[in-house]
């Protein structure tokens, strides 16, 4: 590979502390040089320069997102471009097909993004997917919580029991880290009920509680790069944000492996909500923001709300049958056995409807209110809140105290009563959005150490440059320039040249191999095959993902620590 | 006035294969304030390969037309698998002499088309304005949605002179089919709207309807047996029984009217 | 000899993958566990096509394989509507092979599932699917439920290995503590088995669906005394067996997706598991046939957007089955050559379509000899995927599982004939400058 | 005298051991057959192996009789596969899925031979 010299660029480099210097980026081999001999010049004069996105938390691959495409052929026949010399076909906008999804994150200038929640016996399905979507590197979060393995041991206290299984799921589905989904509550889905953070899980004699504290004990054991990935119990019902705070509390006397959270919490604003029903449905964001000022072990990340139509879906399966039966619109539902479950549902978020309102409201307002943008992640917890393509829309938002207002004025009016958003004046700066849109993310997934999220000798020699310059403030023009960007450069490699992709190479799959005693691993093992010879529908043999599945595997060593 | 002729060129139609042409290039708006040498230049697929109208069809034009209101497309020639005639037509008249191929007027907004023979599936499919009329019959899917779309007609005006197949209206939200033939099974599946009227046979009805209203005038086989008889009234000096329905739907959302003889 | 555990069957959608198989003189010579009869004689082999072949003044002569790829690489590149048909007998890394070649050469692409669950598929389309792997079912089912499926013919090891037979977690006592409902119109060795036997008149399935949701919302008033040839009574019965049911699974087959109102029989069929859950859980799974049949539709749905019946004409995906469905395009005789792989309409087609699959080039793709090789122009014999290839398939219930090679075969993979046709089509492409 | 019947078409195990197979005695001996009632049988006047043609308004095929208590009377069972295939109709009605059961059809004894799978497929050649 050659080198590239990007030059004159305005640089956001905020894990190296670069706000905003004029300064130039030498690539050689795909990776962040000091100098070069003779490289391929960019001239990025007078646009901002940073380093390529990282999305935390996004559904881009796996069993659910593709039952979501698989029904809703309607929305498939949305954002169809036919094939070019270069770039496959495309189709669909909340459920994008894996080349349209791979095309427009690396449009936006984003390199890396991490599938949110692999349901670990459907993990070879995940794969297959992340290894059809072009250019983006990648990883996924298996889930762990709801698994009959995690509750046993959880209840029984062999806390380094449940170590050795998480480690050896994690391995067995070339997962990243540990995912946590309605602790509990897919579990009982499994009867069609639900339940909430101190319930008693019957069976299994355990509360939801019990376990995300079970598994971030667990997760800390090893030097693992992300801490616990959590979407608490109660996802989207009034009055949850108590539910949220106190799930944060869980974790609070636990000492993260490295330098970073213990807990991450995804798609926020749906765990924000205040009220006892839809009526007085209210933003809790404030109240959720200030607990993260106060406090350094939890981060999060956003899950804005983009409105209109969208395909929501999570393997919280009793909150996809709530919003069903809020709209009686198509739903699917796949639990799995002895680990998790799944629903999906289209869902139109509407700025006349009072709740969808506070619900855009709130995610916007987590943004402006948290005042250490390191303490989170922009996302629309894609596609649920909307589809990641709205992301533009959001970072103008959070840009322009201006647009927010236009924008307020065609919501609802319940804007103005129930939701803290008129009131704030907050606006970003460019090297905050580089922090909650890369820094942070990469930071909090520990991939900054393996060379994402930013431009220091050594980083990988993924660039994104907008076509914009520092000093815009023109809300219209943010969100023109961060939609398609004047480069991607992804491993050293343009891919994409004014707003068109111009080359697709694949991405690498990034996992984790928590590094487990043997004998500790052993004992598991015993009562594991146990679960395969009576329990589980596939054999103890077949059930681990073969290497095939991973033909560009990037491999993070999370050695144990004593 | 303007009257545009296209001919299908019989060499399209005469291999072992009958491969369709597909024309929704081909509206009187799309085609308004063409010459007749920019008319033959418009790109039609013909399968996987895009050729000039002029390739296709014979292309005459007659008169001028000061909107596209005033233009008529006159197709002729075996229309057999010519698709989308009129597809996303917004004014105008199409005129098609013969049976055509599947999605003859979906997703029409204005304008009218007649069609003298036969209409395959899919005929003024999510149809919203504008009027067709099929002198044969349909076959199945007329005015449906598209798949996993909970819309399908919302307005206009569709009338068949001969039957219809199944699923006429699924999803109809407005507008107003009349079918002077009989329809196969499950006409105004899903109806939420709108009206149709059955001058013949049905076959199950009115299935998951929540809202519309649908009138049979001939016989019904294999009624839903998720219906509630309300009574009976006289349409048109004849004694119909009223069923509401789809009770399957829950009681909530059975707002659907079925009259039956 | 050595012993081979954790045999996958590449036969039905159950793709049971705990089989015990003795190989020896690498021969598969003995099935010793885990496979019903029927993926025990997948296992044990057949007669094979031995080499690749052209069709010659109406004889096959047999040829090597660039010839045969040069062949068919012509025949598509020349196509003006091709046909890309079957899929389902292979594994996904072909099939994604099989999407990129549809989309160079603009053709339409499907598979089998369109003369078998592509109902169920358009029915998923209309109203979702409440369902859950096969293992809840076996671990929590109380009722089971299999409505125009018959697996004791057609998927023998389903009610042993995952629902009525099963024992599991809550389910210890197997079907002693089940109950067992089956829906038809013949009595089959299935229906023998059951607590209660809905014996329907044929293609009433639509009506028998709405009444039970009528029931199960609370309006058995209106219902009538008979409906599809069952009593009120029965219905009323199973009803209340639904609302009972502490987990309720069903099942259906082509005895649903084949009669009557088809696609809406399967949505009334959801329709009506949605209503059950309003009182307990209920989930229903389709019984797909062919043992990766769900994974051409993932794999064609994560690619394209959509999972059969796709027309890649414009380059991009315009999906309708009923317009690009297999059979309707040849009935309509739309296409001008079509590729068959790893399915046989000459077997499973009406016969007015294989009359224009015999009118034009045919291209097969298969290890086996069968009824569609009759007519075919341009024969490849692969090896068989599960016995002398491995790959990823998925189970009727969307579990992807991957299949082991157990033996060396003398043939090519499906996906390398593929791989070899594509890069032919790019170049004949090339050559003509497009 | 023929007598009309409903066809219905579907899966048998026979059947599905042949799938790759189907150029074999086994699957030709189980497929190209029809099930029907001993009352439909009788009033036929076959005895089981004995040929009956079936016909219906998209063809015609000689198959082998046999009797099954299963099938209710009026309905004709054929095994998946060629021969029940000749007699399906074609037409989707714009969902994609022919109707393989539920084909109004006539049976009447018959002396003609069964076609073996080869035989068959010629008859759809030009």
């Amino acid at each position: 590979m050659g080198e590239v010299l990007i030059k004159n660029g305005v640089v956001y480099d905020p894990l190296n502390g670069v706000k905003g210097e004029k300064k130039d980026i030498c690539i050689r081999d795909g990776k962040v040089v000091a100098d070069v001999k003779n490289p391929k010049v960019i001239d990025a004069e007078g646009r901002v320069v940073m380093p390529g996105g990282v999305d935390i938390h996004s559904h881009i691959a796996g069993g659910k997102v593709n039952s979501g495409r698989l029904f809703r052929p309607e929305d498939g026949r949305k954002g169809v471009e036919a094939k070019t010399k270069v770039c496959r076909m495309q189709s669909g906008y909340s459920v994008p097909n894996t080349f349209a999804t791979g095309y427009r994150y690396a449009r936006m200038g984003y390199t890396f993004v991490m599938e949110a929640a692999m349901p670990p016996l459907a993990a070879r399905h995940t794969h297959e997917e992340l290894v059809d979507i072009p250019i983006l590197d990648n990883a996924a979060l298996p889930l762990l919580d709801n698994n009959w393995m995690t509750m046993e041991y959880v209840n029984s206290g062999d806390m380094d029991l449940l170590a050795a299984y998480m480690a050896w799921m994690i391995k067995a589905t070339k997962g990243f880290g540990v995912k946590i989904v309605n602790p509990g509550g897919t579990e009982m889905w499994g009867w069609g009920k639900n339940c909430s953070l101190n319930d008693t899980v019957p069976t299994f004699d355990v509360t939801p509680a019990e376990i995300m504290k079970g598994l971030a004990e667990a997760n800390e054991k090893f030097d693992m790069p992300h801490s616990i990935h959590v979407h608490t119990n109660m996802l989207g019902h009034p009055g949850n944000f108590e539910i949220t705070k106190e799930t944060y509390d869980l974790v609070k006397d636990i000492k993260p492996a490295k330098d970073r959270q213990v807990m991450h919490t995804t798609h926020t604003q749906f765990h924000s909500y205040g009220g006892t029903n839809w009526g007085d449905f209210e933003s809790k964001a404030d109240v959720i923001a200030d607990y993260i000022n106060q406090n350094d072990h939890a981060t999060i990340d956003i899950g804005s709300i983009i409105l209109g139509d969208t395909t929501t879906m999570t393997a919280d399966g009793p909150m996809e049958y709530s919003l069903y039966q809020l709209t009686g619109r198509k739903w699917t539902n796949h639990d799995v056995e002895l680990e998790t479950g799944s629903g999906i549902t289209p869902f139109l978020y509407s700025g006349k409807s009072p709740v969808n309102t506070i619900q855009w409201a709130i995610g916007q307002e987590l943004a402006l209110l948290v005042k250490d943008p390191w303490k989170l992640a922009l996302t629309t917890d894609h596609p649920n809140a909307g589809p990641f393509i709205g992301y533009p829309i959001i970072i103008s938002m959070l840009m322009s105290k201006k647009r927010r207002d236009e924008s307020a004025e065609d919501m609802h009016k319940v804007i103005y009563d129930r939701a803290i958003y008129p009131s704030i004046d907050r606006e970003y700066s460019l090297y905050e959005i580089a922090i909650i849109t890369r820094g942070m993310a990469a930071k909090a997934l520990g991939l900054h150490e393996h060379g994402k999220g930013h431009l220091g000798v050594g980083a990988d020699g993924d660039v994104a440059i907008y076509d914009m310059s520092p000093e815009e403030t023109d809300a219209g023009k943010i969100q023109k320039a961060f939609l398609n960007t004047k480069y991607t450069i992804k491993g050293g490699q343009i891919v994409v040249k004014d707003g068109e992709v111009v080359a697709t190479p694949a991405g690498k799959t990034y996992f984790v191999t928590p590094e487990c005693d043997d004998k500790l691993t052993d004992e598991m093992v015993v009562k594991l095959k146990d679960k395969f010879d009576r329990y589980y529908s596939v054999t103890y043999n077949n059930y681990a993902v073969q290497d095939a599945y991973v033909p560009n595997p990037y491999e993070i060593k999370a050695p144990w620590r004593s | 006035m303007q009257t545009i002729k296209l001919k299908l060129k019989s060499e399209v139609t005469s291999g072992v294969a009958k491969i369709p042409v597909e024309v929704d290039s081909l509206t009187p708006d799309k085609l308004f304030g063409k010459t007749e040498a920019e008319i033959k230049a418009v790109r039609v697929w013909w399968g996987n390969r895009e050729e000039n109208t002029g390739d296709l069809f014979d292309v005459s034009v007659d008169g001028t037309a000061s909107s596209a209101d005033d233009v008529k497309l006159v197709l002729d020639g075996d229309l057999s698998r010519v698709k989308r005639i009129g597809d996303g037509m917004k004014a105008g008249e199409i005129e098609a002499n013969g049976d055509v191929d599947m999605h003859c007027g979906a997703m029409m907004n204005g304008g009218k088309i007649t069609v003298t023979g036969n209409a395959d599936c899919w005929a003024g499919r999510e149809m919203h304005g504008g009027e067709l009329i099929i002198d044969g019959d349909a076959a199945a899917n007329l005015c449906a949605m598209y798949r996993g779309e909970m819309t399908g007609m919302t307005g206009g005006k569709v009338t068949v002179g001969g039957n219809a197949d199944e699923c006429v209206g699924q999803y109809m939200g407005g507008g107003e089919i009349v079918i002077k033939g009989n329809a196969r099974m499950l006409a105004g599946l899903n109806m939420h709207g709108g009206k149709i009227v059955i001058e013949g046979d049905a076959v199950m009805p009115g299935a998951d309807m929540t809202s519309g209203e649908i009138t049979v005038k001939g016989t019904v086989q294999d009624m839903m047996p998720s219906f509630k008889l309300e009574g009976t009234e006289s349409i048109d000096g004849a004694e119909y029984k009223k069923y509401s329905g789809d009770l399957a739907m829950t009681a909530k959302k059975a707002k659907g009217t079925l009259y039956v003889k | 000899m050595v012993e081979v555990t954790d045999v996958v069957c590449s036969l039905c959608g159950c793709v049971c993958d705990d089989i015990v198989v003795e190989v020896e003189d690498n021969k598969v010579t003995k099935v010793k566990r885990g496979a019903c009869s029927v993926g025990k004689s997948k296992l044990m082999g057949h007669n094979r096509i031995k080499s690749p072949a052209i069709r010659v003044n109406g004889e096959l002569k047999d040829c090597s394989y660039d010839e045969a790829i040069k062949k068919a690489a012509e025949i598509l590149a020349a196509s003006r509507r091709p046909l890309l048909y079957g899929w389902s007998s292979t594994v996904c890394e072909a099939d994604k092979v099989g999407v990129e070649l549809a989309e160079e050469i603009g053709a339409v692409i499907d598979n089998t599932a369109s003369v078998c669950h592509g109902p169920s598929v358009l029915a998923i389309q209309d109203v979702g699917l409440p369902s859950c792997t096969l293992g809840e079912v076996k671990n929590r089912a109380d009722l089971i439920i299999y409505w125009g499926a018959n697996p004791a013919e057609a998927h023998a090891n389903h009610m042993k290995r995952y629902s009525y037979v099963s024992k599991g977690f809550w389910t210890e006592e197997g079907k002693k503590a089940k109950k067992l409902v089956i829906v038809d119109v013949r009595a089959t060795k299935t229906s023998r088995m059951a607590d209660v036997f809905l014996q329907i008149e044929q293609g009433k399935d639509y009506l028998v669906f709405s009444a039970l949701r009528a029931m199960l919302y609370g309006h058995e008033d209106v219902v009538p005394d008979e409906v599809g040839g069952v009593s009120k009574t029965d219905l009323l019965e199973t009803a209340e067996m639904m609302k009972a049911a502490k987990f309720g699974a069903t099942f259906f087959g082509m005895g649903v997706t084949h009669t009557g109102a088809r696609h809406n029989n399967i949505v009334n069929a959801i329709q009506m598991t949605r209503a059950a859950h309003t009182h307990t859980k209920f989930s229903i799974t389709p019984m797909r046939g062919h043992y990766n049949v769900a994974g051409i539709n993932q794999v064609c749905t994560w690619e394209t957007g959509f999972p059969f019946a796709i027309d890649l004409t414009r380059g991009y995906a315009w999906y309708n089955p009923g317009e690009l469905s297999a059979t309707d395009l040849l009935i309509r005789q739309e296409c001008d050559a079509a590729l068959v792989i790893a399915s046989d309409p000459g077997a499973h087609f009406p016969g007015e379509s294989i009359k224009h699959l015999a009118k034009i080039p045919v291209i097969q793709i298969d290890p086996f000899p069968n009824p569609t090789t009759e007519f075919a122009d341009v024969v490849f014999p692969v090896a068989v995927s599960g016995v002398e290839a491995e790959g990823n398939v998925y189970r009727m219930d969307n579990i992807p599982i991957r299949l082991r090679k157990l033996i060396d075969s003398e043939y090519p993979e499906d996906e390398e004939i593929l791989k070899r046709i594509l890069d032919e089509v790019r170049a004949i492409k090339e050559k003509e400058g497009n | 005298m023929g007598t009309k019947v409903n066809l219905i078409s579907g899966r048998t195990i026979v059947q599905g051991r042949n799938l790759d197979s189907k150029m074999s005695e086994e699957y030709f001996d189980e497929v190209a057959r029809c099930d029907l009632n001993k009352a439909d049988m009788d009033k036929l006047g076959v005895a089981a192996e004995e040929s009956v043609k079936v016909k219906t308004s998209y063809g015609e095929v000689v198959v082998k009789a046999k009797e099954d208590a299963g099938t209710p009377e009026g309905i004709a069972f054929m095994p998946m596969g060629p021969w029940a295939n000749a007699l399906v109709s074609g037409d989707t009605h714009g969902a994609g899925m022919p109707s393989y059961k539920g084909i109004d059809a006539e049976i009447e004894k018959s002396g003609d031979k069964v076609l073996h799978v080869k035989e068959l497929m010629q008859t759809y050649m030009g």
